[in-house]
């Protein structure tokens, strides 16, 4: 057995299912598709008055890296406005190697998908469908 | 003839190498298949020794090509049990299916139907949504069994008179289940409705005599026959051949342009555009010659074993379900399946860390996902290379899967 | 970067063959130019350690496989001077204009005008007389100077409000003239025009600046940019892409496929239905950058003086009469002739027996032929591997023709 | 210089023109194209009461091989008929090695054209022209 892309983090990270389901009365909701490998994602938000996001859900019908990053993205986002989200974004994309710098945590527990650029949109599609749910 | 595996496997360069430190187990031939040195050294020889272009050179190497272009034509009738002016080379299994719909379909008038089925492949099935859209012919849609085969049963009740195709996966690149053909020809023809089978997951495994199986038009790639990407092949009667107008249009496929108007070139020629994949369709002869000098009787009844090997140690492990048929009867080696809890993606890339390639996804199907109301499969699709160790190799890594990721 | 023949010859295999006991004076580069190392190295890689289909797999070897056809997609870019996802890959240039012909064709309206010109290539006519059968567009044709030029005085009078598009060579491949491109930009912007460049003769001859050229669509082949056979390049402005509705169906151009309809995916993938041409991909990418490392001030210079020589040793046998501009200038090495009293065939032939490759006939430009009322011509393509050698073989064997045949 | 297709005997058959032109009053006339390389054959013929060839004549736009071939089939048309053609062609045929056998003259002299398959129809397009006006 060869690199090892499931690592324990990873694995964690979508058993722990943090913020699975769905919002009672989101302010938005969006949803992104993969149509490459049918990865679907609904993200609900609830925002206070300053847009700061007060509650978040998500929906994953994908695969195991499309749920950690989702179970991630939820443990981190609650008290973030668009420009936090946009950072957690960078956080990721430098996991993958995709942009220079150390990427923070959660997101640096996704450094193994760095050599699998055919898994990489799995892990970003959480981020879209929040960042469009912002937009 | 015969049949050895190893022997096989030594003609296939790729399976004795060492990739990122592990052994190539490929499992994902439905998707592309490897390629032999016969194919190799075909294509090499064009490329080195005799490269040009065909039909119109005068000089050596031009000849050499041409021979070596409509040789190949030869070998891919031959293969199919037809004649080689019967055989069109085009740039795959996709712009074969594309080429009937364009040019044959223009011969058809809103109204008309063409009946396809819930297993087809993506290229079965978009080509004839655009040809609805571009001529208001109906699209009917034979279901699909629990086993994941076409149900002929619902047949009679779907042909119309106004059926004029029925096109159809020989083999399910699914469930690998093979069609019943005698059995849509026989109601075919009683309305005369023309058949059309999509051959790219049967052509790889042996040859085909085509007139037998009394179909009109078969389509198949070369890439999963071993052979080069970027060819294809269409077979059709000639009679339909030379009924049908130009699709693309280019040199070659003429007889005479003025401004004013262009007659054209008889079938083949007529379909062949521009400069053909010439080395490419050199390649697929090779790949030809080289599957009939296979032993098929022993090469079926090797991969069926390894399907067996596979489905009965899928079996064992806890939370496997397959779909498509559970017997070797009327079957390919073709094993889609699922895990429960686990994504097929996460399979496939569990098993890639086992040296172990398979596909996983929708596999070009996503009208038979929806049948089954799930998002993929896993998909083993083997090849006479293929051995117990390529199937064992896969069921430390399903196991190694559900231990872990679930 | 510099310019050495011999180290460029040393790169293609084909060039130190012996063949029929002669060597190889390979001159019909116009038709298919020969493939250097660096190209059947890549391909060979790919088809012995990295063969694998694309964009839907998760092994290492589709993982291989996607990088090499997507950084082949860069490389093509680079050699273009645009973006990577403007860049489709289609089987050839005849397919690439067939796709306009057939996509952005399908946005045109009966009556809306088509503009090309008398010494287009038929791979250039045919696909808008097809289009013309199908949707009611009209076709002009911009007529061609005595020098073999398309004749841009008569721009403006062919040019009306209902012009859609231009549709021109950008090198003839029969006379060598190189396309005023500027002049026709600025014209067809007057009007709303948009402009094609059949790059076929062009591609071959070093990178492009596709932006600073100010048009619209770009079509080239592999097989004459010293690519595999089986793949060529559509460009399209970004807009014009997205714009275009698909031309084939199949696997991989998708969005989601139901049973009812079908959503697509956003270019390139939109046009590139199907398994592509994977290998020949990676093997034009391969052939775009080893362009891309040739010194072509030098290249192009070393090739204009074998034009010179060519010219000159012809004019100093009897009867020679050269069809295209008699300058270097705004010109590339394609040079074709007549030999009083000797059919082109038998020209082509002669020189064969002087090992020597040539073609003779009409080069699929019948319209071209009919202009200047003649059958055909002998036609000598050079690419930048050619030397003295080569050309003097040529006026060896052209004087012998004039010498027995006549 | 390799293998020699303009052995002399095909110059100069080409050369020697029999038959070139057009006749005054053709019983039968037949135009044959070859679309790949251009060449163009019209015969002329004019039969006697019992369908057997009185006068032939031939325009060829076309090359050497085409010339010569024309030239030789008129040399020895006249007098024959239907069968008597196809007797040619056999010759023809033999001296290009599609058929087993020995050609007879005039066609022997074509054999040089055994090697070059490319060239093989511009032999055999007078012959189809007027196989086509006698059928
Ligand atoms: C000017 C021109 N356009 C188009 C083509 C067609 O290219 P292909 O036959 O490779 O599709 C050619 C070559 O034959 C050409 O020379
Ligand atoms: C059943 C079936 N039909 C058609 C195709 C399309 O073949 P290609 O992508 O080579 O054109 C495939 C393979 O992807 C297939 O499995």
């Amino acid at each position: 057995m060869s690199d090892q892309l499931y690592q324990d983090r990873i694995v964690a990270l979508a058993k722990a299912k943090t913020g699975a389901g769905k919002l009672a009365a989101p302010t938005k909701s969006a949803r992104r598709d993969n149509p490459l490998c049918g990865d679907r994602v609904i993200i609900d938000v609830r925002l206070d008055d300053t847009g700061h996001i007060a509650e978040i859900a998500h929906q994953v019908r994908g695969c195991l890296l499309c749920q950690a990053s989702a179970a991630a993205l939820s443990s981190v986002a609650v008290g973030r406005d668009k420009a936090g989200i946009e950072a957690i974004r960078h956080d990721a994309e430098r996991a993958l190697g995709r942009e220079d710098g150390e990427a923070g945590e959660p997101y640096a527990a996704f450094a193994p998908v760095k050599a699998h650029k055919s898994r990489q949109e799995c892990v970003l599609l959480p981020l879209e469908a929040l960042q469009d749910a912002l937009s | 003839m015969s049949f050895s595996v190893a022997a096989v496997r030594r003609q296939f360069p790729i399976l004795s190498e060492i990739i990122d430190g592990q052994p190539v187990h490929y499992l994902d031939n439905g998707a592309s298949a490897q390629t032999p040195d016969a194919v190799l050294d075909a294509v090499r020889a064009y490329e080195t020794t005799g490269r040009a272009n065909v039909l119109r050179g005068v000089h050596r190497l031009a000849e050499r090509a041409t021979e070596a272009y409509e040789t190949a034509r030869i070998e891919v009738a031959t293969f199919l049990g037809v004649e080689p002016l019967e055989v069109v080379f085009t740039g795959g299994c996709t712009a074969a299916i594309n080429l009937v719909a364009y040019s044959y379909g223009s011969l058809l008038k809103p109204g008309d139907r063409i009946l396809l089925s819930e297993l087809e492949h993506h290229s079965n099935i978009v080509p004839w949504q655009l040809l609805r859209a571009r001529s208001g012919v109906e699209l009917d849609m034979i279901p699909v069994t629990v086993e994941g085969r076409i149900d002929l049963d619902a047949l009679p009740r779907l042909l119309t008179p106004r059926t004029r195709l029925i096109s159809l996966a020989h083999v399910s690149n699914v469930t690998g289940a093979l069609l019943d053909i005698r059995a849509v020809v026989t109601l075919a023809k009683t309305i005369g409705a023309k058949v059309m089978l999509d051959g790219a997951q049967r052509a790889p495994h042996g040859p085909l005599d085509l007139p037998a199986l009394g179909v009109d038009f078969y389509a198949f790639a070369g890439h999963k026959a071993y052979g080069p990407n970027g060819v294809g092949v269409l077979w059709a009667r000639p009679e339909l051949l030379e009924a049908m107008p130009p699709f693309h249009g280019g040199g070659s496929m003429i007889g005479r342009v003025t401004l004013a108007e262009t007659t054209f070139a008889p079938p083949p020629r007529r379909f062949e555009a521009g400069t053909p994949p010439i080395g490419q369709a050199i390649g697929l002869g090779a790949a030809c010659k080289w599957m009939r000098g296979l032993d098929w009787t022993a090469a079926h009844a090797h991969e069926m074993a390894l399907v067996q090997r596979l489905m009965d140690g899928l079996q064992k492990i806890d939370g496997t379900q397959i779909l498509g048929p559970a017997s070797l009867q009327s079957r390919y080696p073709v094993v889609s399946f699922m895990l429960d809890g686990v994504h097929p993606h996460d399979v496939a890339q569990t098993l890639d860390s086992f040296g172990v390639a398979v596909r996983a996804g929708h596999h070009c199907c996503q009208p038979l996902m929806d049948r089954f109301d799930i998002d993929g499969t896993t998909r083993v699709s083997m090849a006479p290379y293929n051995d117990n160790t390529d199937i064992d190799a896969l069921l430390s890594g399903v196991q190694h899967a559900a231990r872990t990721l679930r």
